[in-house]
């Protein structure tokens, strides 16, 4: 439903010229894009080219070099609060020695709780009920990639930025991650994921963003991004 | 852009502070070793003898200007370190990081040269006088900033996080001076005036003063030379220091 | 409290630590060891009479309390940073000073009442003088505190790093000078019989400030140290 | 001119004290102008190890 209202609030995410740079190493080029609701953008690269780093740029985590984000329409400044986006990250922010369960609730406590949501429903969602009780120590890789998915699922924020959702998921599980995109782009949300991995988000073409646009002529992506057709 | 910040914004750029720096660096040098050398010739020779302490006080000519300059190097280091943090800006950064290891070098000094002068006074060669017991823990606050900036790999993180803690340090200091002081008097009583000659008159003084002046300029001259290397350090990318490694080279 | 609210998230974030540590009651008794193998190791070196442990008995217990509390301090961040929930709490639409302040408060009731509670004992093992059996604990629960707040300040500069313990404790101890003169010096001027009270209010000062100031400076120490 | 040195039997611990000064100072300025050359130098190496790299890749 990418009806053209949407285009007119404030993209949910923008960013201006926006660069990184490590001990005088650039990570990422300026970079200007702009995330509107509905909208799932796919951001490609090998790994080591910063496409984890961007993530914790505009999740608040890491001041950038240069350029800016903005939330909503407002500026995103370290210092503010930036209450509209939920982390995904490599390590998955759970606690080991809590079960799957405790894990959720305390997120709903620290993020809030999406309306007709609990963290029972949410496990559900991801197709865990039942593991509940489990402590997360136990559980596989993709079962505790599929419990930090439902603390995403749960926090009520438009923004998903997620990094490499697909990392240790078998093939309902990647499923799983198009489904709960999908239904999230549905509701007006926006997700911006990081992956190398070519099966990423097959229903439709995402938008892709290159992460630093190379000297020698983009030709697959320039600064116009082309718009998502889905 | 008025002159003023033109300037400074100018200074602020690693080329040409560092062209600035090694022009003036031997000059400094120069000047420290003969101010040095006239302000010892006082103190050592022309200074007369002390009725009480005798010859044995001719040592504040090395303690004092010491202990004075290490305070001034934490200040230097606590003013760059607040600039480094809130404006992000290389070269305080830098500077910040420079003046560590010279300020330390100075405790260190003050400490010996106290102890040494403590064993004719008191015939200990460590009394826990108010003034030596914050010097020491001045100088492990030195020693946690250098270590705190060798200990992370990323150089401009290392520089920050080196920075936040001197300015922590600069909060504890006048606290860690006070408590140590009231610890004093609840151990020793109130302790006579255990450093310096009974009076100080005029002959004493001005070499005194001269040497304050040669161990500062020196402490530029060794924090010019640390920023340099500094910054080369952090811009080891680029191309003015490929050219200066070349020239350094040929 | 409504859920999201910030009060929901420090109660949710202190329930959180307090399971955790429940959930290893067994390192949580470390501390209380370490200070009594610490405390007990005093009269083997320096012989058993009353007369030589009871004047040392309050300083062995303050730095045997500050060492326990040193070697716990690593566990404030270290397990939240290497498991990602840490960066949740930075990502929270929540002051990040505050709910540190919940860390810190947690780990300071699990690992410093503790010592305090046991101190009476630790007091026994060096024949303290029973005068001082009130005074102990009231400057301990004075002390501890201030010490973990200025503790998580220097654990924020060092978080990112592997081996920092050695590190920790010469950046930490400098900053404890202070809080060690003021807390067992009030008991050592109470054993000698002059008035104590100076140095407890002084105590008293140090930690209104540090329980304001100290949040945010961990805050922004952690911000450095992750970036 | 003896009894100068003797600094009224203060001798050893007056030129001591002068003594660790002037040698922290010149190993304290000496260490300063050593890594400088060292950063050079890695700077050097880093240059010629790029300039090998592109020669041996077409």
């Amino acid at each position: 439903m990418n009806d053209p209202a949407a285009h007119d609030r404030p993209p949910l995410l923008a960013a201006r010229g926006l660069s990184f740079s490590r001990n005088e190493e650039p990570i990422f080029g300026p970079l200007d894009f702009a995330l509107h609701a509905g909208e799932v953008v796919l951001m490609e690269g090998d790994n080591g080219a910063g496409k984890t780093t961007l993530l914790r740029v505009l999740a608040g985590l890491l001041a950038p070099s240069q350029g800016e984000i903005f939330l909503n329409g407002e500026p995103l400044t370290l210092a503010r609060l930036s209450p509209q986006l939920a982390l995904l990250s490599h390590q998955g922010g759970l606690k080991h020695d809590l079960t799957a369960l405790e894990n959720l609730r305390f997120a709903a406590g620290l993020h809030g709780q999406r309306r007709g949501l609990s963290p029972v429903s949410a496990l559900a969602a991801v197709g865990l009920d039942g593991f509940g009780e489990a402590p997360v120590r136990q559980l596989s890789a993709g079962q505790k990639k599929r419990v930090a998915l439902a603390r995403v699922l749960l926090a009520p924020v438009g923004l998903w930025l997620l990094d490499e959702p697909y990392a240790n998921l078998d093939r309902s599980g990647i499923e799983l991650v198009n489904r709960l995109l999908e239904r999230h782009a549905h509701e007006g949300g926006a997700a911006l994921i990081t992956s190398h991995g070519a099966y990423a988000y097959t229903s439709g073409t995402p938008r892709r963003i290159a992460l630093r646009p190379d000297p020698a002529g983009a030709e697959s992506q320039d600064d116009s991004i082309v718009e998502h057709t889905r | 852009m008025n002159t003023l910040t033109y300037w400074f914004h100018k200074l602020g750029s690693p080329p040409t502070f560092h062209r600035i720096a090694t022009r003036v660096e031997p000059w400094c040098l120069a000047l420290a070793l003969a101010l040095g050398a006239i302000g010892l010739y006082g103190g050592f020779v022309l200074a007369p003898r002390d009725y009480q302490q005798g010859d044995a006080y001719r040592i504040i000519f090395v303690h004092v200007p010491c202990a004075w300059m290490g305070l001034f190097a934490y200040a230097f280091m606590a003013v760059n370190a607040f600039i480094a943090l809130v404006w992000r800006i290389k070269l305080n950064e830098v500077l910040a990081m420079a003046s560590a290891p010279v300020g330390a070098a100075f405790t260190f000094v003050t400490l010996v040269t106290g102890s040494l002068w403590g064993k004719p006074m008191w015939g200990t060669w460590w009394t826990w006088d108010a003034r030596l017991t914050s010097e020491l823990f001045l100088l492990f606050l030195y020693f946690g900033v250098i270590g705190l900036h060798n200990a992370i790999e990323d150089r401009r993180q290392a520089a920050r996080a080196a920075s936040f803690l001197a300015l922590v340090g600069v909060v504890n200091l006048p606290i860690v001076h006070f408590s140590v002081n009231w610890w004093n008097t609840l151990h020793q009583g109130s302790t006579v005036r255990l450093f310096g000659p009974s009076k100080i008159d005029a002959s004493m003084l001005w070499p005194l003063l001269l040497m304050a002046l040669a161990t500062h300029i020196w402490f530029f001259a060794s924090v010019l030379a640390r920023a340099r290397a500094g910054l080369i350090e952090l811009d080891a990318g680029k191309d003015w220091v490929r050219k200066l490694a070349q020239d350094d080279a040929s | 409290m409504r859920p999201g609210s910030t009060s929901a998230a420090c109660a949710a974030l202190l329930r959180r630590d307090l399971l955790l540590v429940w959930r290893r009651r067994g390192d949580a008794l470390t501390p209380l060891l370490f200070a009594t193998i610490v405390v007990a190791l005093f009269p083997l070196a320096i012989g058993a009479q009353v007369q030589e442990l009871r004047p040392i008995a309050v300083g062995v217990i303050f730095v045997a309390t500050l060492l326990a509390g040193l070697l716990a301090l690593d566990t404030l961040f270290r397990g939240d940073y290497e498991d990602g929930s840490l960066e949740q709490l930075v990502v929270s639409p929540h002051p990040l000073a505050l709910l540190l302040a919940c860390k810190i408060a947690v780990h300071w009731l699990t690992t410093a009442l503790p010592l305090i509670a046991l101190s009476p004992l630790l007091g026994e093992l060096l024949f303290l003088d029973p005068a001082l059996r009130g005074l102990l604990p009231l400057a301990l629960l004075l002390t501890t505190p201030l010490l973990s707040l200025i503790g998580a300040v220097c654990v924020a500069l060092t978080v990112g790093m592997q081996r920092s313990g050695m590190l920790l404790a010469l950046l930490v101890l400098p900053l404890y000078v202070p809080v060690l003169i003021f807390g067992a010096g009030a008991c050592n001027a109470a054993q000698m019989g002059l008035p104590y009270l100076a140095p407890l209010l002084w105590l008293a000062a140090g930690l209104v400030l540090a329980l304001v100031l100290a949040p945010l400076a961990c805050a922004a120490a952690l911000r450095i140290s992750t970036s | 001119m003896r009894e100068f040195f003797e600094m009224g039997g203060y001798g050893s611990y007056v030129w001591a004290s002068l003594a660790v000064f002037l040698t922290v100072m010149a190993v304290e300025l000496w260490s300063a102008r050593a890594q400088q050359r060292r950063q050079l130098a890695q700077v050097r190496d880093r240059m010629r190890r790029s300039a090998a790299r592109s020669r041996n890749t077409p």
